[in-house]
């Protein structure tokens, strides 16, 4: 490919015709305060979109559209960048039709409308991260996606607002038989997970904002799941049912999907922890290093295990490491942004992170991960990824060995 | 006054956490984050008067799931016969007429003896545990575009149409609630629970090496597909 | 004005009819992952908008539309809904050709580009409020305008992704006179603040990010400058230039504008920090009690001097009071939010909120800070807001006394 | 291995403070958050490469501002009457032929004495403290729509009618970079710095009062516009 390093910094010849003369935005009036009542991105901004890899599916109702990882920064996803999956497309509901049903082992079993759950008393607000399984799933076998919108974009990062699902199941009065729960959609997947109900009763929410508005409608509207730390798929969107039970439903995204096939021909159930893992975003494929000299190099980690203690960078394919800075709030169970300043005197890297959470858990390299899960996963991949930085700045996703 | 609930007595009188008190510091470009509130109020004594009793239609309506040991199956039953009726008129445009998937629609039959392999071909006979999952799922689902749809007797004939497809049960089957329980399917006993904490404890290091980790690195392998958008005639995708 | 109270709870009479049947969006596809590759909220949420007051002003290219902080919640503010205050228009900048300049007392005189600041050591992740300091100045002489978003609309609060300002300082190297710095926009207003260099140098940040994403158009895209807990006309958007010198410029928004006229005539100048507040979002006008029963009191305080403490919330008009739930991250200069949880019999209320801070500094009534500024300040009215809200729910900006 | 800055020997090693180590414990649906990572980094011994020395040129077209000690004044001069033509061109269509203000925009002249009344009128003459900033100002944003158009003797001839405007110069006066500095504005002295931390010192309390902290309240004034979106022949807002 053609190179994309730039000239570097340099004595300007004359003087830079950006800034004499003038520019013309300050000479003329822009546009006034409210041409955009709901506000939206710079023109100049266009290419930062959530992108379908349309080969993926058979239809785009069931499909997922990725994050632009490789242009965000900081620890929250914009609404409008946040990724989405769908099994039955995006479920279009009048909030005043919206119901809400906690029925099955219960004392009481019950409706509730928007306006109910708005009204429980014991409303939060908490970040987390939302990784689907299936994150980094087409990687497996090999490097095959070039951008990390694609390998790492199943991944989102947002404050909700919402009543702990505990207060709702206080209410109905789960009976003592009671050990799972089943969470149902109102979309055309009636999209349905078992949730052991130790979690159910821990720290589960059932949000109806995200980052201080309304949920967006690919993200549930009016209302979803939390279920921190746990798979994306489990986060149900649109809830409409909550069923408690003595035992797991065994539903198709419980056993068809969302289980972990191993070499020996065994699967995983019930892997619902989303491990440590992180990835550089800057320099990746999509943001390749255009300049020598002083850069910063910038990723995300998360651990569905607890909080982000530290995380390591490696510009050598993984020989040396050095610390990274955590920047920002690095909560438990949510995206911490970390950076690296370092220079660049324009020779090959081989860049990789690894993330650390507090439990101890160190992300493995993907060698260490395939020796225990063989290819066949397509789920939990979170094993350490390399971008390969060539010396013309050009970015590549590779594996080493 | 108003009732008044939820203000819990520590918020306010709470002493400042060592780790604020130095943040707050003047002179640090810095921020810290304060102890959020803790645990939502304990439920009040009283019961909170929200929520409506559910009526038994409205739970009916809505109560669709299935289970393995076959709480949630309706009365009704439907033969492989009827099964494959209903299966080519409405469900072989997309799941190919014996269940091996047109174009990328997903493949429902076949696959036996595949799962150790290379390209592992995940199918209701070769991988699914529990019968129930079918019937549950197509009812709820399927046909893609018009879920619920399909009334107890022609989704019984249906999971009958696919069990047979993967030489599960003979063509003459007719299934039934009654009888539903006594099908098995054969990789039920592959799946076992979660295990990464004693399997995988080896990912839990202390000190993670820092230098020297290995010898010289080279790439092993690059990226298959160039274009950060990819297009075109493309392999098909494992996303499931 | 007409009742907006409900019906509240009660058993149905029958099924209800968006149970029994099973609702369209559960039997059809909805739209496909990727209609939207930037999201936008629900149809649903068409009104929750920023809004401009149109008869505050001459043009909307000076003037100001508020953020609906009554339909908000949690403790961030969504990119699309950041009140937006112009001088002279939105600035339209192409990022290739942004230009920041620094220069006066330094020891070298500096261009830098956009990509330059972004490879900047030392870049952070900032929670701020930005509250611009004609926030709540129509209400000096009394109850004014019926809505939160009108009273107290001009305040939002963000994650920024930035670089410290101390950072380019340190290159250009502040000569020992160099006491001020001046800070300059692009756009047309050219819109500039004086800043003490202990400011300047303590947590100031060249901002390129929010909530994210690159900065948005209206709030100062490609960079603005981030002046943490002081007036909002301080955080220069479309920031072009950092001058040093050795004293203030006296600038036209630091004289005839954003200084605090008393009732004696003489005027407070430099009035930078601003102080803790709050207001309740819900009940407010915009959002009037609906139901008997439980409900939840929402609202937000923030303090340019710490982080707030507590929040007190009075039903009976500040007889009595009662301390609310701060829930979500409480960060120094930084919107947190509040609720209380209380059964409304239907009976009259004054609802009133107290913001205090770490300083030990608590909230004033409207008559304290009238009995110390009088009517004329414009800028800074911190006061105690009351909303009555009637026995049929209507809620009303009112005084008390 | 190229050279790597900015990695705080603590991070990692850091003991995690006691708040978080309460909030992490299982079952408590709650969050805490870190202490962030703490001041940037000290800047690198070597100097950092980045950004260009700004040739004087550069500096020149941006460099407008004018302060009180005529630091930034131009070369130039212009008379009360140039100014006054110029004025009625450029200006007068939103100002007013005598700085009164048209409509809704901004009065320019008059107001003097009214700085303690019920409706205060801040003009250049009643209220502003000095004249450096009508020409910096002048220059750097007007005539609205056409911001940094004016010559330096066009700006000195409309500062010199704006001053005559507010009975400041008389109507032969040409104003100059010379004698600008001897133009003083009369509300000058009294502008203060901020002394809320003193003045306003009642406004930090320690405790207070929650329970009976006045006689009966009563509603004294209501908003005077009821709709939320106003519209219509509304009062004259007070935004600066
Ligand atoms: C228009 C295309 C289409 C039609 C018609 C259709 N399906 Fe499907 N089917 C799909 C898609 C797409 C999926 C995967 C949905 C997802 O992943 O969320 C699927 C999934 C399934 C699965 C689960 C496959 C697995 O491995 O988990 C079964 C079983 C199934 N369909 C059965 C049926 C039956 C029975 C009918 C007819 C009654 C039918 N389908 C009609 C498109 C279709
Ligand atoms: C199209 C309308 C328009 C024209 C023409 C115009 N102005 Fe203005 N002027 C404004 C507006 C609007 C403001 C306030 C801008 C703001 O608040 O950001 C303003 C503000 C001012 C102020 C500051 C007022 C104050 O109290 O702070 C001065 C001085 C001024 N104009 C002088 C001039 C001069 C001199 C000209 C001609 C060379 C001119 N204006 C032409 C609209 C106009
Ligand atoms: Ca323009
Ligand atoms: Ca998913
Ligand atoms: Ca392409
Ligand atoms: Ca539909
Ligand atoms: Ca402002
Ligand atoms: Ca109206
Ligand atoms: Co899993
Ligand atoms: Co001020």
């Amino acid at each position: 490919g053609a190179g994309v390093l730039g000239a570097g910094p340099a004595a300007a010849a004359g003087p830079d015709p950006n800034i004499v003369p003038v520019p013309d935005w300050t000479k003329t009036l822009g546009p006034g305060v409210n041409v955009n009542p709901y506000g939206k991105p710079s023109k100049f901004e266009k290419d930062v979109v959530r992108r379908e890899v349309t080969w993926l599916t058979a239809s785009s109702e069931s499909s997922v559209s990725f994050t632009p990882l490789y242009a965000l920064d900081g620890v929250i996803t914009p609404n409008g960048l946040c990724f989405v999956r769908h099994h039955g497309g995006e479920a279009e509901i009048d909030p005043d039709k919206y119901r809400f049903m906690i029925h099955g082992m219960v004392e009481k079993e019950l409706v509730f409308t928007l306006e109910d759950i708005k009204r429980m008393p014991g409303r939060v607000n908490r970040a987390y991260f939302l990784e689907c399984a299936a994150n980094s799933g087409m990687e497996w076998r090999g490097a095959q996606l070039n951008g990390c919108q694609f390998t790492h974009g199943m991944i989102h990062n947002v404050f909700y607002t919402g009543v702990p699902l505990r207060a709702f199941l206080d209410i109905a009065g789960v009976k003592p038989k009671g050990k799972w729960v089943l969470a149902e959609g109102a979309d055309a997947a009636a999209m349905t997970r078992s949730i052991p109900i130790e979690k159910a009763l821990d720290d589960c929410l059932v949000a109806f904002a995200m980052n201080g508005e309304a949920l967006r409608p690919e993200q549930g509207y009016p209302v979803r799941l939390v279920v921190p730390g746990w798979e994306g798929n489990m986060w149900i969107k649109w809830l409409r049912r909550i069923k408690v039970g003595d035992q797991p439903w065994q539903q198709r995204e419980e056993t068809s999907k969302y289980t972990d096939l191993l070499a020996d021909g065994r699967s995983r159930r019930f892997t619902f922890i989303m491990d440590a893992k992180s990835v550089v975003t800057s320099p990746s494929p999509q943001a390749p290093l255009r300049q020598k000299g002083p850069n910063v190099l910038t990723g995300i980690a998360w651990s569905g295990r607890g909080t982000i203690r530290r995380v390591d960078v490696s510009l050598d394919g993984g020989r040396n490491w050095t610390t990274a800075r955590i920047e920002g709030p690095a909560y438990p169970m949510a995206m911490t942004r970390f950076y690296l300043d370092f220079d660049w005197a324009g020779q090959e890297l081989m860049v990789q992170s690894r993330a650390m959470d507090d439990t101890g858990y160190v992300q493995p390299t993907k060698t260490e991960l395939r020796a225990v899960r063989g290819t066949n996963s397509i789920y939990h991949n979170n094993g350490i990824q390399t971008w390969l930085v060539r010396s013309n700045g050009e970015t590549e996703n590779v594996e080493v060995g | 006054a108003p009732e008044v609930k939820g203000a819990p007595a520590r918020a306010g009188a709470q002493e400042k956490p060592e780790v604020e008190k130095a943040s707050m510091e003047k002179g640090k470009p810095q921020q810290a984050a304060n102890v959020p509130a803790g645990a939502p109020p304990a439920p009040a004594a009283k019961a909170i008067a929200l929520g409506r009793p559910a009526l038994p239609e409205e739970i009916a309506a809505w109560n669709i799931d299935v289970r393995p040991d076959g709480e949630g199956l309706p009365e009704g039953k439907g033969s492989v016969k009827e099964g494959e009726t209903l299966f080519l008129h409405s469900c072989a445009v997309c799941h190919g007429e014996f269940g091996e998937g047109a174009g990328r629609w997903p493949v429902l039959a076949g696959g036996q003896g595949t799962l150790k392999s290379d390209r592992p071909e995940k199918t209701i006979g070769s991988f699914w545990p529990y019968a129930s999952t079918v019937f549950d799922y197509v009812h709820r689902a399927m046909p893609f575009g018009n879920s619920q749809s399909l009334t107890p007797d022609q989704t019984y004939a249906i999971v009958a149409y696919l069990l047979n497809l993967n030489d599960l049960v003979p063509e003459d089957y007719v299934l039934s609630k009654e009888n539903f329980p006594k099908v098995a399917l054969p990789n039920q006993a592959n799946f076992y629970e979660d295990d990464r904490e004693t399997t995988e404890k080896a990912f839990w290091k202390k000190e993670p090496c820092m230098t020297d980790c290995s010898g010289e690195v080279h790439v092993t392998a690059r990226a298959q597909i160039l274009n950060v958008t990819p297009e075109g005639d493309a392999p098909k995708g494992n996303l499931e």
